[in-house]
């Protein structure tokens, strides 16, 4: 039962899985679908941190912090456009999105 | 004590991060009219970057501890997009003053936009492409949904996001698991690590959901469904600009990584791009034909090209990154031309985005007719306009890489997307006049003019214009 | 003077006049339209006559002993690609330079009056047509070809769906979508072409010999796209629909010069570059030209509108060229190549006479007409004349081209020979229906008795037109020379390949035999 | 090595659970702290793969800024809770499909992973020894001298994410009173002073 890098990276693949799943899901609210998109980085970072002390090499760390910086930034500018969206819809719900007809 | 990196091949980067910086302030501290002064200094920054970009031009060099890399590959695609940018901010300028939202900020996000594009493209590493990226991304998100007070932008602006977040995170996931089974994130590193890895399955899944992440951002079938809701309801020069500049960076950015580190495992990724080529071209030339509003079918034609573009990838050849980097530069001309013409299409002061708007205008507006003409038959691909030569190019390649089925898709794609470019002739020249438009605006007018004609006279001068493509292809297979 | 029309890139000239008057034409500013519209008219006029008069220079110059391409010009154009800018003519094109720039002033001259909103972008238009169409038949390049080949749909596209009649957006979108499918693979073909001999020049690609399996592929890829030109059946069905809403001048250009670029594809390409597989597929082209010659023959008999049926008898006629090409004799060749010169001034004098009445009496029915000899004797004749031409009566052109070519064909496959010969007659019967219908009979109608006989105008259109008629049915020598010596090449060659073939496969059959297999 | 098996299952296990609550919660608020949980966890998981500093700064930039900015984004939005859920199963079948698809993958891929031949050397023979340098200190050895490059990229990302944020969603509010200091002391006696001499019996005009 010694932990091996295959179970990180199964961790990793099944919070990955559940973002991915999450935007399918959550049509009607943006906020959740931005923090799906929350998870899949998380899930990202997982993968290499794990890969990182695996291969004993610092450049996956180095490319983790770099993912968590511009995550935030990514966050900051999603929730900006949420809260435009907000402002102009009075609603968050992605269906509402029924000016633009895919 | 390190010693500094060696800061001349980044140059440009360098001096567009500082113009960036330099233009808020004064945008932040100019306190007549700063929008005007600020696009223009903006363009001006383009310049001089292009000129610093060029001046690195040469042999390989690497720098920034293998992160950076310029080639005269990289140069010329910094060209195009510098070129692409710029014009498209010649575009914004009046359309920001016309619509009442004229904010200096525009031009200043628009310079990071680019910086960030230069970045993706000159990246010599999976963290540098993935910054690079995400720079660009980001501030392409804040563009779609600028004009924050109109519904339409702002749904544009969360589609967007929400789909180009999506393809970042499986585009690092896919870098996580390459670096992982690697052991390795710089280009030539993996070069290496992957010379006879065919059978390393988690680095043959990491480049799938890699291209997966490029076909989102390039607008791929299947993952083009943003393309169209972006394209309409975001502002119409930010359209103009994302149908250029950020395709045209991914597009090299995917050829240099396909060609490059990936290029031993070109079996497998060769059976994913040609399924993405196909479904692009043929659900372009499809989708297109429903369409009533110019900006949504502008849309499905840029997911149309992007799939003739892409066949010159498919063949993995020096042949087909040659034919492809014809492409994006024809390509560049047509789609900004057509999008000049679409910003002259005001009916008193106000901006109209159907087809039906078009009506007669040959008789009303014959200048704009004329160009929209010439523009939409390069893009349906009529010699002996230049877009003829770009679909030439890449369709030469794929016969001559053996890939006889996808050329002839690729032309039979390419007859049925020519009946919606004839229908906007047709609604031009064949039907009666419904509205006149207002006189457009003089930068508006040049652009379009420039365009129209480069397409025209592409065919008299095809030189000096591919001398430097040819170059940049041939960097890109040196190594 | 000779020295300097040597010097002088004369086809490039001759190609590029047009494009000149284009620019000459977009300065043209005056505010009232009436005097643009003048201005642009006489303009044109005098750049299509100008262009003549320099393709004239081109015969006179012409040296008819060798089946060389002369006048060459050649200039790196994408040499990456290898494609040059690469310009000849040799017998075969030659003439259809001449047919080409001679139409044009007499276009120019049809659209006159008849012509009345936008002339500048129609005379444009056309102007920008006939560089394509010269370029076409001079150009010694595949993509050069292709370009103009290509290029011609852009002109004709607007002059169809601007100053068509009714139905003229379905028909300018048919007649372009055609064409485009079929050009399409004949890009691919061209690619392929360069893939094995790495350029696209047309004289290296003849002495290029390519595989049977690729010219199998090569030669479909080809007639996709020559067979919607010319047209041939079942794929001619955007004809008649281009020449009824087509204006006058269109209609002539189209059956007078864009019908023989197809035909011209095959005389160039098919037959030199791919002699197996055009051996292959004779029977194949064989049979479709019956079917063309017999069958639209008995569908124009049934049409009512005067242009229908002349549009039906152009992919009658065109059937006989394509039997006559790809029976590959001296005589047939020549023949078909006459018939063609033939049917593009007769052709088009025929659609110019239709729209002689029809700008008149705006109808195209035949039965509104009748008896028009009592009041427009002049334009009687005239009818009679071109209609004679059609049919093929000795004295006019059109006998000459379908003698040769059943004397060709008959040599080669009698039931050929034989079944084509059916539309001589069909073709007969149609013609003097039509005529008999317009021009005989009593003048009952009112609206008729008015109608005015040929203008001067008109006189000066169709005399030229009569002439060459007349000329080609009279001394046919004149014309025939030119042709030979290129004619016998393209045949000698064409056999010789397929004798080289035969003996090839005799070989391994006698190698296959001694091995006891 | 007992307890750090034990610990791993524990982190991972409430991980997943912390990430299945996000997607499944009906209430927002309750999404972004089970969003904070997941984080904590999945810093656990950092810690025991011995990226301490990794693992600190997912504590404090995430939990710190990023969930709190969620938080108050949630909070500020005033959204319909009943209404966000309805549609919830329609979508059901496809995010199951997708979802577990790229699951399914995932796992057979690590099941059977290869390493490439220079991984496996790399891991022979570990960068920054463990046992020499602490995890932090050799991050910052790198980060700003081999990678100063991604560090000076990722600070311009974030002025870009700031100015994008304030163009977005800054707004100037007419009919909003402020105070500036500067046109209160510019003020004179002399221009918002004005001495009347008024006549008696006439009043002001």
């Amino acid at each position: 039962m010694v932990v091996s890098l295959s179970h990180y990276l199964i961790v990793a693949g099944i919070l990955f899985s559940l973002g991915i799943f999450g935007i399918f899901l959550n049509r009607k609210n943006l906020i959740v679908i931005l923090m799906s998109i929350e998870l899949m980085l998380l899930a990202v970072n997982i993968n290499f941190v794990a890969f990182s002390a695996f291969l004993g090499d610092l450049v996956g760390q180095i490319f983790t912090m770099l993912v968590l910086t511009v995550a935030a930034a990514e966050a900051a500018i999603g929730l900006a456009i949420v809260v435009v969206f907000y402002r102009a819809h009075r609603s968050i719900a992605v269906e509402d999105i029924n000016e633009l007809k895919g | 004590m390190t010693a500094l990196p060696n800061l001349t091949p980044a140059y440009a980067e360098i001096f567009l991060a500082l113009a960036g910086m330099a233009l808020l302030m004064v945008g932040v501290f100019r306190k007549k009219d700063p929008v005007r002064g600020v696009t223009m200094l903006a363009i001006l920054a383009f310049a001089v970057a292009a000129v610093l970009a060029l001046a690195t031009n040469g042999a390989e060099t690497v720098t920034f501890n293998g992160l950076f890399v310029v080639n005269e590959f990289t140069a010329f695609a910094k060209m195009l997009i510098l070129l692409g940018a710029s014009l498209a901010m010649l575009l914004a300028l009046p359309w920001a003053k016309n619509e009442g939202i004229a904010r200096y900020e525009m031009p200043v996000i628009m310079v990071f936009a680019v910086l960030g594009m230069m970045m993706m493209v000159s990246a010599n590493n999976l963290i540098s492409l993935y910054v690079g990226l995400e720079l660009q991304s980001l501030a392409l998100y804040v563009l779609a949904a600028f004009n924050r007070g109109n519904l339409k932008a702002t749904e544009a602006g969360v589609k967007y996001f929400v789909l180009g977040a999506l393809a970042s995170g499986l585009l690092l996931y896919g870098s996580s698991l390459v670096y992982g089974f690697s052991g390795t994130t710089s280009f030539a590193g993996l070069a290496d690590a992957l010379t006879g890895a065919q059978d390393n399955v988690g680095v043959i899944i990491g480049v799938v959901f890699v291209i997966c992440g490029f076909a989102f951002k390039i607008s791929a079938v299947p993952f083009h469904m943003w393309t169209p809701d972006v394209y309409e309801g975001s502002p119409t020069p930010v359209t103009a600009f994302f149908s250029v500049a950020p395709k045209i960076a991914a597009l090299s950015l995917f050829l240099r990584i396909l060609v490059g580190p990936f290029e031993d495992l070109i079996v497998q990724w060769q059976q994913v791009l040609t399924v993405i080529c196909v479904a692009s071209m043929l659900w372009g030339a499809v989708a297109a034909i429903a369409q009533n509003n110019i900006k949504r079918l502008m849309a499905y034609s840029s997911i149309g090209h992007v799939g003739y573009a892409l066949i010159g990838l498919v063949a993995g050849t020096q042949e087909g990154a040659r034919g492809m980097i014809y492409y994006m530069l024809i390509y560049l001309f047509m789609n900004v031309g057509t999008f000049a013409v679409i910003l002259s299409m005001r009916v008193k002061d106000r901006y109209v985005e159907s087809i039906d708007d078009l009506s007669g205008i040959s008789k009303t507006n014959p200048a704009i007719a004329l160009a929209l003409t010439v523009l939409m038959f390069s893009m349906a691909g009529i010699p002996p306009l230049a877009g003829f030569f770009g679909k030439y190019f890449v369709f030469a390649a794929a016969v001559n890489a053996g890939l006889i089925p996808l050329a002839v898709i690729g032309v039979l794609s390419s007859v049925v997307g020519a009946f919606y470019y004839l229908r906007l002739i047709k609604i031009m020249y064949f039907d009666e006049s419904a509205e006149t438009f207002d006189r457009p605006d003089f930068s508006t007018s040049l652009v379009m003019g420039v365009c129209a004609v480069a397409v025209v006279v592409f065919i008299f001068l095809p030189e000096p214009l591919l001398a430097g493509a040819d170059a940049a292809a041939a960097a890109l297979f040196q190594s | 003077m000779n020295g300097f029309v040597e010097n002088l890139p004369l086809l490039s000239v001759v190609t590029f006049t047009p494009l000149l008057g284009v620019l000459l034409l977009l300065t043209i500013r005056a505010d009232d339209p009436e005097i643009v519209a003048r201005n642009s008219r006489w303009v044109t006029l005098w750049v299509t006559l100008g262009t003549f008069l320099a393709s004239l220079l081109i015969w006179t110059n012409f040296d008819s002993s060798t089946a060389d391409f002369q006048f060459v010009e050649k200039a790196a154009w994408f040499p990456q690609f290898g494609i040059d800018y690469h310009m000849g003519v040799d017998g075969i094109s030659m003439l259809f330079v001449i047919l080409s720039t001679f139409l044009m002033p007499i276009c120019v001259l049809a659209s006159w009056d008849a012509i009345k909103t936008r002339v500048r972008e129609y005379m444009i238009a056309f102007l920008v047509l006939e560089t394509m169409m010269v370029g076409m038949f001079c150009a010694l390049d595949m993509v050069l070809f292709y370009v103009f080949f290509e290029g011609v749909l852009i002109p004709m596209f607007l002059i169809i769906g601007v100053w068509g009649g009714a139905r003229r957006v379905y028909a300018a979108f048919k007649f372009f979508l055609y064409t485009l499918t079929g050009s399409v693979l004949l890009l691919i073909a061209i690619l392929a072409m360069y893939f094995v001999a790495g350029t696209t020049d047309i004289p290296t690609l003849m002495a290029t010999e390519f595989p049977f399996q690729m010219q199998f592929w090569l030669w479909l890829g080809l007639f996709a796209s020559f067979a919607v030109k010319v047209p041939m059946w079942p794929v001619h069905t955007w004809l008649p629909d281009a020449h009824v809403e087509a204006p006058t001048a269109g209609s002539v250009i189209l059956a007078g010069v864009l019908l023989k670029m197809g035909a011209y594809g095959f005389l160039r390409f098919s037959i030199p570059m791919l002699p197996l597989a055009s051996e292959y597929f004779t029977p194949l082209v064989y049979g479709l030209s019956i079917v063309a010659v017999i069958y639209t023959s008995l569908v124009a008999l049934a049409q009512e509108d005067m242009k229908k049926l002349i549009a039906y008898s152009s992919v009658a006629h065109m059937g006989f060229v394509t039997v006559g090409i790809f029976a590959a004799t001296q005589q047939a060749v020549q023949g078909a190549i006459y018939q063609m010169l033939s049917h593009g001034v007769v052709s088009g004098a025929l659609f110019l006479c239709v729209g002689v009445v029809y700008d008149r009496l705006h109808t195209r029915e035949i039965g509104r007409y009748g008896g028009l000899v009592h009041n427009m004797p002049k334009y009687a004749f005239v009818f009679m004349l071109m209609m004679m031409g059609s049919v093929g009566l000795p004295g006019t052109s059109g006998f000459v081209g379908e003698f040769l070519i059943l004397t060709g064909v008959f040599q080669v496959n009698t039931w050929v020979a034989l079944l084509t010969a059916t539309g001589v007659i069909l073709g007969a019967t149609y013609m003097l229906y039509l005529y008999r219908r317009v021009i005989y009979g009593e003048l009952v109608k009112e609206d008729l008795k008015g109608m005015l006989d040929l203008s001067r105008r008109e006189i000066i259109i169709f005399a030229p037109l009569c002439v060459v008629v007349m000329w080609m049915g009279v001394y046919p020598m004149s014309f025939l020379v030119v042709m030979e010596a290129s004619v016998t090449k393209l045949v000698t060659d064409y056999h010789a390949a397929l004798d080289a073939q035969t003996v090839a496969s005799g070989l391994v059959d006698g190698v296959r035999m001694a091995l006891g297999r | 090595m007992i307890a750090a098996t034990l610990a791993f299952y524990l982190f991972a296990a409430l991980a997943i659970v912390g990430g299945l609550n996000v997607i499944f919660q009906r209430n927002p608020v309750h999404s972004v702290l089970w969003l904070i949980f997941t984080f904590f966890n999945a810093a656990g998981l950092f810690v025991l793969l011995g990226a301490e500093f990794v693992a600190m700064i997912l504590v404090i930039v995430y939990v710190g800024a990023v969930a709190v900015l969620f938080l108050f984004v949630v909070m500020m939005l005033d959204i319909n809770i009943t209404m966000v859920r309805e549609g919830f199963f329609k979508y059901m079948p496809i995010g199951l499909l997708v979802g577990g698809i790229l699951l399914a993958e995932l796992i057979t891929v690590f099941a059977g992973w290869v390493m490439s031949d220079s991984a496996e050397a790399m891991r022979a023979a570990p960068a920054p020894d463990p046992s020499v340098i602490s995890n932090t200190e050799a991050l910052g050895l790198i980060l700003y001298t081999d990678y100063v490059y991604l560090f000076q990229a990722s600070g311009i990302i974030l002025l870009v994410a700031m100015i994008g944020s304030i163009v977005l969603t800054h707004r100037t509010r007419t009919g909003v009173r402020k105070q500036v200091i500067s046109e209160q002391n510019a003020r004179r006696p002399e221009d918002t002073l004005e001495i009347v001499k008024v006549e008696s019996g006439k009043g002001l005009q």
